[in-house]
């Protein structure tokens, strides 16, 4: 197969994942949601309404400002879907099976990470547009103070691997899973992460109280990519959180990627849960929080998982 | 891969990185600016993994978001029409500064096409990060740590110099010329 | 193909940007408990735009701006609504008594297959570029900020308490904007995230017979059953919760908080208990509430603005006055802690309290009129206590990051219906 | 990709970063031209790293110095243009104020 | 796959997404050109009195610079992870040291309370 065909294939079939994870955490959230507002779950409506939406964004047109800065408002919800992409492919779905398999993967998932900031500071920056303009302003000051703690929870499931693999990592926890191992590390990712598909309690950029903010200027399909590209990124943020410390594809009586799906599953369910259940934190508490607490916690984290190494 | 896609990826790079580099100094936007010199790093980091230097040019490309993104945040700042509303002309002595750029690109093109160039290869890529690591931990303990007090000390300048206030009170205070008469600075 | 495409977006919830008029505030509110469609924040997002309701003159020119801002293909709906500005939109109107619901669905249905034109713009396509500068392109000045490029001027420096001199971007907000509300218009400059100044421009939403009156407003004049006015100061606080909690993201709790408005019983302070503890348990009050400075508090407690003034440790409560509250052992809820959380405790408080006063109050009724103790604070003829914090709202906002300003004008539940309520009671 | 060719487009960065850093009127563009001029210097070195040295690992040692030096180089010219910023602007308002009154 | 894979499957996938955007765009450009006040950014139905692009305070900069500086320690962690456990003992002294002097500087900032701007 020429390496054309092969990158294509590929592409769709991290799409596809991501679709279906997009998918399902669209629903989970629709349950989510029914269950804590103590309202009836109307399951047919729940299964369809994604679709629907689906179609009707592509049956509304896309609306413009003035003087906006035109490729940066089609570049960011590309990049943020491109980078959801970036970060799936390297997920192991059984031994020694991922899509990419880099040496250096982790730094890759890193730098996917990292350039979510981006994205979400241009989609807010591009429209010339008040409220937007705060969203992004606001993730720039979220974005700096999670990129650390966030480094750091990985980078302790990189010690018992003695490598930057995904593979690798996942492969080091045949015997002993990393939650159990660095306990502190999946609550601080959890947290993180949050933060990185601007979700829940750290839904500071697209808040309620800016009107949508870094979307507030969306209509019609690019509003839509641009909260598919959202839902994607918790999606594989998941995914490698349960490749990281819960033991991507190992476990009893199952087959791999099952048991990948369901640990990617619980998490995204715990993000559902968060969305309804905690709310939004004050910008600056979180940066404090993350700078002061979550950045020693994760050292912490680091150098007591690695003291048990030794 | 293949030499002849290794070929075209390296071409695709270079003229990203080249084309938004020049970008970086032909538009009106800030946040353009930075990003375009962002895409010209994250293009440079693309050739280093070519070359098989795999962790250096992730490692780049992961800086350089963090680093960019708070170059167009301090960019949009301080700089007057800092998207480029109004069109403006930026440059002082363009004539003089384009002729030092060319030199420069001739005189290190010329010194890396003329020389020779040992082919020495590195012998195992992909070793190449727990090679560091050893490095790091080994022979370049001490520039490691250095660059620890260096960093330090980077932090603490450079929040002495530009933060707002702290311990010793406002940063303002002590900018303000001596008032003529004792009374004023008493009442200001 | 095509067809099929378009009756399955037509199966979507229909997404609405609503427009609420004098005296429909908690009618559309009700609508975030309706299947079948959902009330957005930005018109960006809407394909219906739903004018609930009268609107002020001055909102008239607004709301056709706001039609306007809608993406194609988009209709309007009138519910019991007749405003200037949307006249030539070709709405669908409905009466005061229809089904909004199903009115809006059929509209949509028929905008998404095709029957119904899109609606075109009302405000006429004038490019507000009056003057264009000198530069080489025309649209700027000659200076590097000087001129108008694209038809507005850019931000102008302003000093700044950190000493940075940088620019101050002016805001308009309102008066259709989600968190405020709707008839409500600030005018704020913000420095970064901060707002450095706010000024009040509007704060009419419809006439005082649109508006209506509440229970309270009837306690002015005549004798009012305490039971239905506790009922009524209930469900209010309720309301207000609901609208304060999707300030902070708790879109399905603050569903919950209007089901609990829509089918609390005298009597069931339970279910309040349980609610306020839901709420407790998300973190607002520990992470997403901000203080409340000393300066700030003390301007607030003797303002006799209800929970708001209690919660900044006033003490003053009209019910007070009444011996039909004192016989029913009524003693007003003070010392609630400190910051906006301790305004959401005294609310949740005193709804609570209110249930509690309406099972054990029977038939008595109010015995004292002229002044009466709204769930927003003292309500007097021709004064309301949403006039009186209105005029705190500049002071209150200045210097705070904008979602704690909105979370701080959001805690003094402004009621601009009963304001223009009160106003049209002194004319009479 | 001859090495050559790398090194063609690592002075092909510096000479953009010389031209960037000398015509820019402002810090921070100027600052542009010499992280480009980094950029540039960065790329060479890595080449030779990898093709023409071996593999030694100084040579990935002084890559990521290179870097650290840019991560230093931004933050303390940021702080410097802050601090320059604010007693520049304080300097003119003080003026301003002492002439009216 | 080679190491080049996830960015180019990652850069398809955004290709993808820009044409999907683009696409969305000419549509709508080909049925109507959006009119001036159709063009207004939504603050609530007021027209903005000035554009939103200005010199924008943001007020944490302090935290940016300290985030520049202190974020270079991860290319010191990464390749320092992967020898972690062949390394042993020196490992975790060198590099306790080195984070120790580094936590320092954010001690530093909290005292000067680089992380409160509002």
């Amino acid at each position: 197969m020429s390496p054309l065909l092969e990158v294509i294939a590929a592409a769709a079939a991290v799409a596809g994942l991501l679709a279906v994870g997009a998918l399902a955490l669209a629903i989970g959230d629709g349950v989510a949601g029914a269950v804590v507002a103590g309202r009836p779950i109307r399951v047919l409506p729940l299964l369809t309404a994604p679709v629907a939406r689906a179609m009707l964004a592509a049956r509304t047109g896309s609306t413009t400002t003035e003087r906006p800065d035109g490729a940066g408002r089609a570049v960011a919800p590309a990049l943020l879907a491109g980078l959801a992409a970036l970060a799936m492919v390297l997920l192991p779905l059984g031994p020694g099976v991922a899509l990419a398999d880099p040496d250096t993967g982790f730094v890759v998932y890193s730098a996917a990470v990292a350039f979510v900031m981006i994205a979400v500071f241009l989609h807010g920056w591009s429209p010339n547009s008040t409220l937007p303009l705060h969203g992004a302003y606001r993730f720039g000051a979220v974005a700096l103070s999670f990129q650390i703690p966030f480094l750091l929870a990985m980078l302790a499931t990189a010690l018992p691997a003695q490598s930057l693999s995904i593979v690798r990592i996942v492969e080091a926890q045949a015997g002993l899973w990393n939650v159990v191992r660095e306990p502190l590390g999946l609550p601080i990712y959890l947290v993180v992460g949050l933060a990185v598909g601007f979700w829940g309690p750290l839904n500071l950029p697209d808040g309620d109280d800016l009107a949508g903010g870094t979307s507030a200027e969306d209509a019609g399909w690019a509003r839509w990519l641009w909260q598919v590209a959202r839902l994607s990124m918790l999606v594989a943020v998941a995914a490698l959180g349960a490749a990281a410390f819960l033991g991507g594809y190992f476990g009893p009586i199952l087959p791999g990627p099952l048991w990948v799906a369901l640990k990617t599953g619980l998490l995204l369910a715990v993000m559902a849960g968060a969305q309804h259940l905690l709310a939004r934190v004050r910008i600056e508490r979180f940066v404090g929080v993350a700078w002061v607490l979550l950045v020693p916690l994760a050292l912490l984290n680091v150098f007591v998982s690695g003291a048990f190494l030794l | 891969m293949t030499g002849a896609l290794i070929d075209l990826s390296f071409a695709a790079f270079s003229l990203v990185a080249i084309v938004a580099g020049v970008r970086v100094f032909r538009t009106d936007s800030m946040v353009r600016a930075a990003f375009y010199l962002l895409a010209s790093f994250a293009a440079t980091g693309g050739i280093m993994v070519l070359l098989g230097a795999e962790f250096l040019g992730m490692v780049l490309i992961l800086m350089m978001a963090g680093e960019m993104l708070v170059m167009a945040i301090v960019m949009v700042m301080y700089m007057m029409n800092p998207a480029g509303l109004n069109p403006m002309v930026m440059v002082h002595q363009p004539r003089t500064a384009v002729v030092a750029g060319v030199i420069a690109f001739l005189a290190i093109a010329g010194v890396g096409l003329s020389g020779e160039v040992p082919s020495r290869p590195a012998p195992d890529p992909a070793a190449a990060t727990a090679e560091l690591g050893r490095e790091l931990l080994g022979n370049s303990m001490l520039v490691f740590q250095t660059a620890g007090v260096t960093l330090l000390a980077t932090m603490v300048g450079a929040i002495a110099i530009a933060a707002p206030r702290g311990r010793h009170g406002d940063a303002a205070e002590g900018s303000e010329e001596p008032g003529l008469q004792p009374d004023e600075e008493a009442s200001a | 193909m095509t067809s099929v495409f378009h009756r399955m977006a037509a199966a979507a919830d229909a997404p609405v940007f609503a427009l609420a008029g004098a005296g429909m505030r908690w009618a559309v509110q009700d609508l975030l408990l309706a299947d079948g469609i959902t009330l957005v924040d930005s018109p960006r997002a809407a394909s219906i735009l739903l004018v609930a309701g009268e609107l002020g003159p001055r909102l008239g020119e607004a709301a056709a701006r706001v039609h306007d801002a809608l993406p194609h293909p988009r209709a309007t709906v009138l519910w019991a609504s007749a405003p200037d500005g949307l006249a030539g939109a070709g709405a669908e109107r409905i009466g005061p008594d229809a089904d909004p619901v199903a009115a809006t669905r059929a509209v949509f249905r028929d905008l998404v297959l095709g029957g119904r034109p899109s609606e075109p713009a009302l405000l006429p396509d004038v490019d507000p570029a009056t003057w264009r500068g000198v530069g080489p392109y025309g649209q700027g000045g000659s200076g590097m900020t000087g001129g108008t490029p694209y038809g507005r001027p850019m931000a102008e420096l302003g000093p700044d308490r950190d000493g940075l001199r940088l620019d101050v971007l002016p805001t308009r907000l309102g008066p259709f904007f989600a968190p405020l509300p709707a008839g409500l218009e600030l005018d704020l400059r913000v420095s970064g995230d901060v707002v450095v100044e706010a000024r009040v421009t509007g704060s009419e939403v419809g006439t005082s017979e649109a508006a209506g009156g509440s229970a309270f407003v009837r306690a002015l004049t005549q004798p009012q059953s305490i039971a239905d006015l506790e009922m009524a100061r209930a469900r209010a606080h309720l309301r207000w919760a609901a609208e304060a909690l999707r300030l902070q993201g708790l879109r399905a709790i603050s569903l919950r908080a209007l089901e609990l408005a829509r089918t609390i019983a005298p009597g069931d302070s339970a279910a309040v208990g349980r609610f306020a503890t839901a709420v407790q348990r998300t973190g607002v009050y520990r992470w997403s509430l901000p203080n409340v400075d000393d300066r700030r508090r003390s301007l607030l407690a003797d303002a006799r603005l209800g929970p708001v003034s209690r919660a900044c440790g006033g003490v003053d409560d009209e019910r007070l006055a009444d011996p039909a509250y004192i016989a029913l052992g009524f003693a007003p809820i003070t010392d609630v802690g400190d910051g906006v959380a301790a305004v959401w405790r005294a609310r949740f408080g005193e709804a609570s309290q209110s249930v509690d006063l309406a099972s054990r109050a029977g038939s008595a009724v109010t015995t004292v009129t002229g002044t009466t103790e709204s769930p927003r604070g003292r309500i007097a003829l021709g004064d309301a206590p949403t006039a009186r914090a209105l005029e705190f709202v500049p002071a209150l906002v200045e210097g705070l990051e904008w979602g704690d300003a909105l979370a701080t004008i959001a805690a003094l539940d402004l009621d601009l219906d009963e304001m223009a309520a009160l106003a049209g009671v002194t004319a009479a | 990709m001859t090495t050559e060719a790398v090194l063609v487009v690592g002075a092909a960065l510096f000479g953009i970063g010389v031209f960037g850093a000398l015509s820019q009127q402002s810090f921070v563009m100027l600052m542009m031209g010499i992280e480009l001029m980094i950029n540039g210097s960065l790329l060479v070195l890595v080449a030779m790293w990898a093709r023409a040295a071996g593999g030694s690992p100084d040579g990935q040692m002084l890559a990521i110095v290179f870097m650290t030096v840019m991560a230093v180089e931004m933050s303390l010219g940021f702080a410097l243009i802050t601090g320059v910023y604010r007693v520049r602007r304080a300097d003119i308002t003080e003026k301003l104020r002492k002439l009216k009154g | 796959m080679t190491d080049l894979g996830p960015l180019a499957v990652a850069f398809s996938v955004m290709v993808a997404a820009l044409l999907a955007v683009l696409a969305s765009w000419l549509r709508t450009a080909r049925n109507a050109r959006a009119t001036a006040p159709e063009r207004v950014p939504f603050t609530g139905g007021r027209p903005p009195s000035a554009h939103a692009w200005s010199r924008y305070h943001a007020r944490y900069y302090p935290m940016a610079l300290l985030f520049l500086a202190f974020d270079m320690e991860m290319v010191f962690m990464y390749p320092w992870a992967v020898v972690f456990v062949s390394e042993g003992i020196v490992a975790m002294v060198e590099m306790g040291m080195f984070i120790a002097i580094l936590l320092l500087g954010v001690l530093y900032a909290w005292r000067e309370r680089a992380f409160d701007w509002t």
